[in-house]
């Protein structure tokens, strides 16, 4: 007995020591980047990538880990855009409080949607959201306070006040760390007893409720943290862009599922997943759009749909498991080895 | 033990004339679906740290006086009164909360999760603070007590395996573990032996036993195997079409012609 | 007074329509269980069938129907077969969207193909407009709910009196009893699609007399073609009418009284709160 | 505490998050590698940021101007004919055309050393994010990118212009229409073509003209409009010059985009029974509308803020005809126009199409050029105090402006103004019916009913 446990507590060690020197090269990696990659272009599709691993956990974190299909992220993108916005904008407040207010906002909006609907199951839930993203664009489109249909653009006028740096090294380096805000929140709450209880709520309700998990009020707490945290990868989004308007997040609200797709193709209910999905869908994106955007007549989208397809039919695991494959078995490999 | 503490701590309501012993008690209880009564008018008390068996032909409404108690089904009627608390129409967590922990007819693990997982999640969840779950892990305690549970019903060695993986009577002896995780005042095990191969049924019930003996755990059985119900229960409850038919210790079931007719007439 | 009238006239023909085109969906969703989010790419396809027959052989998009309900029964059951029986398997996100990259396929390859130039079909039988005692209706309009109303008659006399139909009903009313009593559920959920589809393909058909073609029609008839399936209450082909008539009247008096932007979020706000309070849909006993 | 140990060793075992974890961070370093060397290939040895002080040799071989066109998204076909409409462009610089029309004599930029203008195409999909990506992809793909150009969309010209500010680099537009491109004091923004102010103003001063000349006897006017941004900003110019130009507003209505049907719009014009119907619609809708008016006999005239107004699809159906819409040209006006006419020939011989919807498109991307040639230097200030002293003659256009002169503080084309023109002839096209002095038909007011059509 305790000399497995002294072997594996070795094994253990030897494998922690690795693995800080990975995560050690990779960020080093990530850190030097804007530094070794002088081209703007680059460096952009990397804010993207952040900026998207951002919104794809937190949609992970109530469509992956509690498999609930919410289709109104767009809508949070948006609070998080606009209050960016707007705070400067109107009151002369520096939108670095946006990252405060938005979420605020943001979670109180995804309380109210959520409280109700989620007593609703499956495809109710996903219906429901779904509306609710449209009847908010069009509130959205007609609402003078933030410009309606117009839009605000937000005059680029580099300041850190203002949160517009002229080169995006700042930029970059803003989102990456965020981003990486992010994944360590979310791997706490992997390995939390939240992360457990979700995914047991994914798997069985009722079974998860006998055993005294109160079920709706764990689904409306994944659905308000995820709206939250939502909101702040729209504060990066506008301050990036520098323009916001209703069409951009939530015209038929293609950004939800854009979203959605990030964490369904890296892999739901995984840390890694968002992540993954990030980095292979934006740049796809960005490459397809160069290459096969002067075809004209959308023929990337029609790729695109395939492709989900594709996944959905085939691959509902996502890029993550495949690499957990792969894990297994070079831990499989290693395990021979020492026997 | 914990819930012992928790016991004082928790009894708040007293409902008159209640003899303490009596862990559960349920007064009238009426359940319909449309048309046909599933429960008429049923009463029966289940008394601390006893084995209590329900038998009954099939479609006598027994499972459906376990959803009724653990709350999956609202009743139409009458109460449910569990530790002198008055739980009729609470939402199933919160009736686990205070204390009964349920296994179904067909066992219910979370397949993706590891065996181990599932023993951490069917833990207790008094006094846990949804915001406080973010970011605390399952405590040191929690894990020990799983482990000693699962060395318990002797599944210890599939700790590490997904519960998909586990063979059918492995998956119930985890459900059994399962229920036991949450210190439960009360067990419900909806036919835990059915299917069941013989050797693993003895082990079933001698876990039970053991378990009664043990933690002294209150269980409330579902069965129809009469050989195991007979055998471990204390006192037995006959029920058939919705109604209670005959209270006693198992001889008295076994000699009573009613029950025999219940089961075998026409 | 008369304008409102006018306006609620309006609104039932619309919605006549809009439960044709929620027919075909409720029967899908009721058999097989699935949102299919591709349901207005199907309208879009049999729009183009109808618009091409008309233009390349001079065939008028009424006569037309049959040749587009056989095109999307085939395609129905066809892309039932090589995408949904596969999703069907997975989880209800793989499922949603499954269809929904069905419907982002088909909507920009007929783009790909066909160019997202708006064509419309010009003097059709049924164009141009009458006057009957004072309020304006659409030719085409008109003769589309009349053989929206034929077609769901049809549909009912189906589903109610032949066999197939008694087993369409029967496997959505309970899978694991049809099963049972031996119903071949492969091939009704294949009948289901096929007949969902062939449903929404006239509606296409018939929308061409009065409405441009372009690949990315069909969206906002799926939503309206959800929300009337919704109120009917999820998967149940009964009071599909009722719906369409109340989505296309709502619309209508919220559009002429209240605002015309506001006609959709009415319908959308009223769909929300139907869900909330009546799950299980308006016209449905617990 | 063995048991502990036990704990956390299998805790570990429970999950591979952790592992999960580098196995992304690994992806990351792989990727951020290979992105890498994607932009290293691309890359000059000249510093990528666009610091043009630096990138300036003496005479470059050729001059690379960023071109952004909607090539994707909701017009992608409109998209294409304007790549098209710039190409040709860039083809009367580089070659010698005898035409009086500006830079067509020249053989590429002379004062460049006959440096050959080359446009580099981005896609700006006609959405705001889109169109900021491929700008910014432009801009560091070509460190030696001279100018940017376009977008066609309001929304999506918006972040390019953010973009050329950020890195300081001239741009022109020569097709958007939203007046508050020129309203923000962009200090590198330039548009050659009039926007929805300018064109709306034409439209109110036909209606004046109408009653002074035809005492039409215009009164009450409502307006119609999607709910985008360009409909709502036509709004706000129609609120602002009705009550300019002493018209009255009787029906305001906001219509959300691509719709199932009008009816209601309709019912609700027919209502209010106005002199005249204003609109901001694109071709969809436009086409949706002129059917309904028709099923409700509704026979006032309308007057569109271009867009769908002008397109072919909306002109080929029948309903379209008589309708009226304001616009930079109509092909009628060639004929007073021959240098334009010889132009309009060869982009027709090359493309099949006719270059009147993109004469604006045409004129700007020349202006640039001639700007770029007049400051004889790639050097950005240059160029961009060339623009603002651009001051081009009557005789050198190929649209019917009286000239072309920025603005100093806005940047717009001060001389830049709209027609108003009619559907009308058989096969249905757009003719400019006002200013009446060089209109190429007759106007018909009030449309006939829709029996008599």
């Amino acid at each position: 007995m305790d000399k497995i446990n002294l072997g594996s507590m070795l094994e253990k060690t030897r494998k922690k020591s690795i693995s800080v020197l990975l995560i050690a090269i990779a960020l080093l990696v990530l850190a030097v980047i804007p530094i070794i990659i002088d081209n703007d272009f680059t460096l952009s599709v990397f804010i993207w990538i952040f900026i998207y691993i951002i919104l794809g956990s937190a949609w992970n974190l109530i469509g992956g880990y509690t498999g609930q299909i919410a289709l109104a992220h767009g809508v949070f993108v948006a609070i998080g855009a606009y209050s960016a916005a707007v705070l400067p904008k109107y009151y002369g407040i520096t939108p670095w409080l946006a990252f405060i207010i938005a979420p605020l906002i943001a979670a109180c909006v995804g309380f109210a949607i959520s409280y109700p609907t989620l007593k609703l199951k499956g495809h109710y839930f996903a219906m429901t959201t779904l509306a609710f993203g449209f009847v908010t664009w069009k509130v959205f489109l007609h609402w003078d306070y933030i410009n309606g249909a117009a839009g605000l653009n937000i005059p680029f006028k580099p300041s850190f006040s203002a949160m517009i740096f002229s080169t995006p090294d700042i930029m970059y380096y803003l989102s990456f760390i965020l981003a990486a805000g992010t994944i360590i929140l979310f791997y706490i709450i992997d390995q939390s007893k939240l992360g457990m209880y979700l995914k047991s709520i994914n798997q069985d309700e009722e079974s998860a409720e006998n055993r005294g998990i109160n079920v709706h009020k764990y689904k409306v707490y994944a659905m308000t943290l995820s709206a939250a945290i939502t909101s702040i990868g729209g504060v990066i989004f506008a301050q990036y862009v520098l323009f916001v308007d209703p069409n951009l997040f939530m015209e038929g609200s293609l950004m939800s599922i854009r979203i959605a797709l990030i964490a369904i193709v890296g892999g739901l209910g995984t840390v890694l997943g968002p992540i993954l999905g990030a980095f292979v869908m934006i740049p796809l994106e960005e490459y397809t759009r160069a290459l096969l955007g002067g075809l004209g007549r959308g023929f990337s989208l029609f790729i695109y749909g395939i492709v989900i397809i594709v996944i959905a039919m085939y691959w509902p695991k996502g890029l993550a498991d495949i690499i957990c494959r792969i894990e297994k078995k070079i831990k499989g490999v290693y395990h021979g080895k020492s026997k | 033990m914990a819930n012992r503490n928790n016991d004082v701590s928790n009894t708040t309501i007293k409902v008159q004339n209640q003899e303490d012993n009596k862990i559960l008690q349920i007064h009238q209880l009426t359940k319909r679906f449309g048309g046909l009564t599933a429960l008429n008018k049923v009463n029966m008390h289940v008394k601390k740290s006893e084995i209590l068996g329900l038998i009954g032909p099939n479609g006598s409404g027994k499972t459906t006086l376990f959803n009724c108690v653990t709350g999956f089904y609202k009743p139409d009627g009458g109460q449910i009164i569990f530790r002198g608390e008055d739980t009729t129409g609470k939402r199933p967590s919160d009736i686990a909360k205070l204390g009964i922990s349920r296994s179904f007819q067909i066992t219910r693990p979370f397949d993706e999760l590891t065996v181990f997982e599932n023993m951490l999640i069917s833990q207790s969840h008094k006094n846990e603070s949804i915001v406080g779950t973010t970011y605390t892990r399952f405590d040191d305690t929690t894990r020990e007590k799983a482990d000693e549970l699962l060395k318990f019903v002797e599944i210890y060695k599939l700790r590490d395996h997904k519960a998909a993986e586990i063979s059918f009577g492995q998956r119930k002896l985890l459900e059994l573990a399962c229920t036991l995780m949450q210190d439960p005042e009360m067990v419900m095990l909806d036919e835990p032996t059915a299917g069941v191969n013989p050797t693993l049924i003895n082990k079933i019930v001698d876990d039970i036993v053991r378990a009664n003996e043990k933690f002294g755990t209150t269980f409330l059985i579902i069965e129809h195997n009469m050989n195991v119900i007979m055998g471990i229960s204390h006192r037995m409850y006959v029920l058939a079409s919705g109604e209670v038919l005959r209270e006693g210790t198992p001889e008295e079931v076994r000699n009573d012609p009613k029950v025999l007719e219940a089961y075998f007439g026409d | 007074m008369s304008m409102i009238v006018q306006a609620i006239l309006t609104g039932i023909i619309m919605g006549c329509i809009f439960s044709l085109i929620a027919t075909g969906l409720a029967l899908i969703w009721g058999v097989v269980e699935i949102v299919n989010f591709a349901h207005g790419s199907f309208m879009m396809l049999g729009m183009y069938i109808a618009y091409f027959t008309s233009t390349l052989l001079g065939i008028d998009p009424v006569l037309s129907i049959p040749l587009c309900a056989g095109v999307l029964f085939l395609w129905g059951s066809a892309s039932y077969k090589i995408i949904v029986t596969r999703l069907l398997k997975g989880k209800l996100l793989m499922q949603i969207f499954g269809t929904f990259g069905l419907m982002l396929a088909m909507d920009y390859g007929a783009m790909a193909l066909w160019s997202p130039n708006y064509r419309v079909l010009e003097n059709t039988w049924f164009s141009g407009s009458i006057k009957i005692g004072g309020y304006y209706f659409g030719e085409g309009q008109l003769i589309a709910s009349f053989v929206s109303l034929i077609i769901l008659g049809l549909v009912a006399i189906f589903l109610l009196y032949t066999k197939t139909g008694k087993a369409l009903r029967a496997s959505a009313d309970d899978k694991v009893a049809a099963v049972t009593v031996g119903i071949d559920s492969e091939k009704m959920y294949t009948y289901a699609w096929g007949i969902g589809s062939a449903c929404v393909g006239v509606a296409g058909a018939l929308m061409t007399n009065f409405f441009y073609v372009h690949p990315q029609v069909g969206a906002i008839f799926t939503f309206f073609a959800f929300i009337c399936v919704a109120l009917a209450g999820f998967g149940r082909i009964k009071g599909i009418i009722v719906a369409g008539l109340m989505v296309g009247v709502i619309r209508s008096i919220s559009g002429f009284m209240v605002a015309p932007w506001t006609k959709d979020v009415a319908v959308f706000v009223i769909f929300i709160i139907i869900l909330l309070l009546r799950p299980q849909g308006l016209f449905m006993g617990k | 505490m063995v048991d502990k140990m036990k704990e956390v060793d299998k805790m570990e075992n429970n999950k591979n998050k952790k592992r999960k974890i580098f196995a992304c961070l690994i992806v990351a370093m792989v990727f951020s590698f290979t992105l890498g060397c994607i932009s290293e290939e691309k890359e000059t040895p000249a510093p990528t940021t666009v610091a043009p002080t630096t990138a300036a040799p003496e005479y470059p071989e050729e001059i690379k101007i960023g071109c952004l066109c909607p090539l994707t998204g909701p017009i992608p076909s409109t998209g294409e004919a304007q790549r098209q409409a710039i190409e040709f462009a860039a083809w009367l610089v580089n070659n010698y055309v005898e035409s009086p029309v500006l830079m067509c004599k020249s053989e590429g930029l002379e004062n460049l050393g006959g440096a050959k203008v080359v446009p580099v195409f981005g896609d700006g999909g006609c959405n705001a994010q889109v169109a900021q990506q491929s700008a910014e992809s432009l801009v560091s793909q070509n460190p030696d990118l001279v100018a940017l150009y376009g977008e066609l969309c309001s929304s999506a010209t918006q972040t390019v212009a953010n973009v050329a500010e950020k890195y300081g680099i001239p741009m022109v537009n020569g097709s958007s229409s939203s007046p508050k491109l020129t309203a923000l004091g962009l200090k590198w923004f330039f548009r050659v073509s009039p926007h929805d102010g300018l064109f709306i103003r034409t439209m109110f001063d036909f209606m004046r003209d109408m009653n002074a000349e035809k005492n039409a006897g215009i009164k009450d006017i409502a307006i119609a409009y999607e709910d985008t941004e360009f409909g709502t900003t036509s709004a706000e110019v129609f609120k602002e010059y009705a009550v300019e130009y002493g018209f009255n507003i009787i029906e305001d209505i906001s219509y959300s985009k691509n719709t199932t049907d009008v009816d209601n719009e309709v019912q609700r014009l027919k209502a209010a029974d106005p002199d005249v119907i204003l609109m901001a619609t694109y071709a969809a809708d436009t086409i949706l509308f002129f059917k309904t008016f028709e099923k409700y006999d509704v026979n006032i005239p309308v007057i569109g803020n271009g867009s769908g107004f002008t397109k072919a699809e909306f002109l080929a159906i029948p309903e379209s005809r008589y309708a009226l819409s304001r616009a930079t040209f109509t092909p009628d006006m060639f004929e007073n126009m021959p240098s334009a006419q010889d132009l309009d020939e060869m982009f027709e011989e090359r493309y099949g199409i006719s270059m009147a919807d993109w004469t604006r498109d045409v004129m700007a991307f020349l202006v640039l050029c001639d700007a770029i040639n007049r400051a004889g230097s790639t050097d950005p200030e240059a160029i961009r105090t060339a623009l603002l002293e651009t001051n081009i003659p009557k005789s050198a256009l190929i649209v019917p402006w009286d000239g072309i002169k920025f603005d100093p503080a806005s940047h717009q084309n001060v001389y830049s103004a709209g027609i108003v023109c009619q559907a009308l002839g058989d096969p249905i096209r757009m003719w400019s019916v006002w200013p009446f002095e060089f209109a190429g038909k007759e106007l018909v007011w009030p449309p006939p009913p829709w029996d008599q059509r």
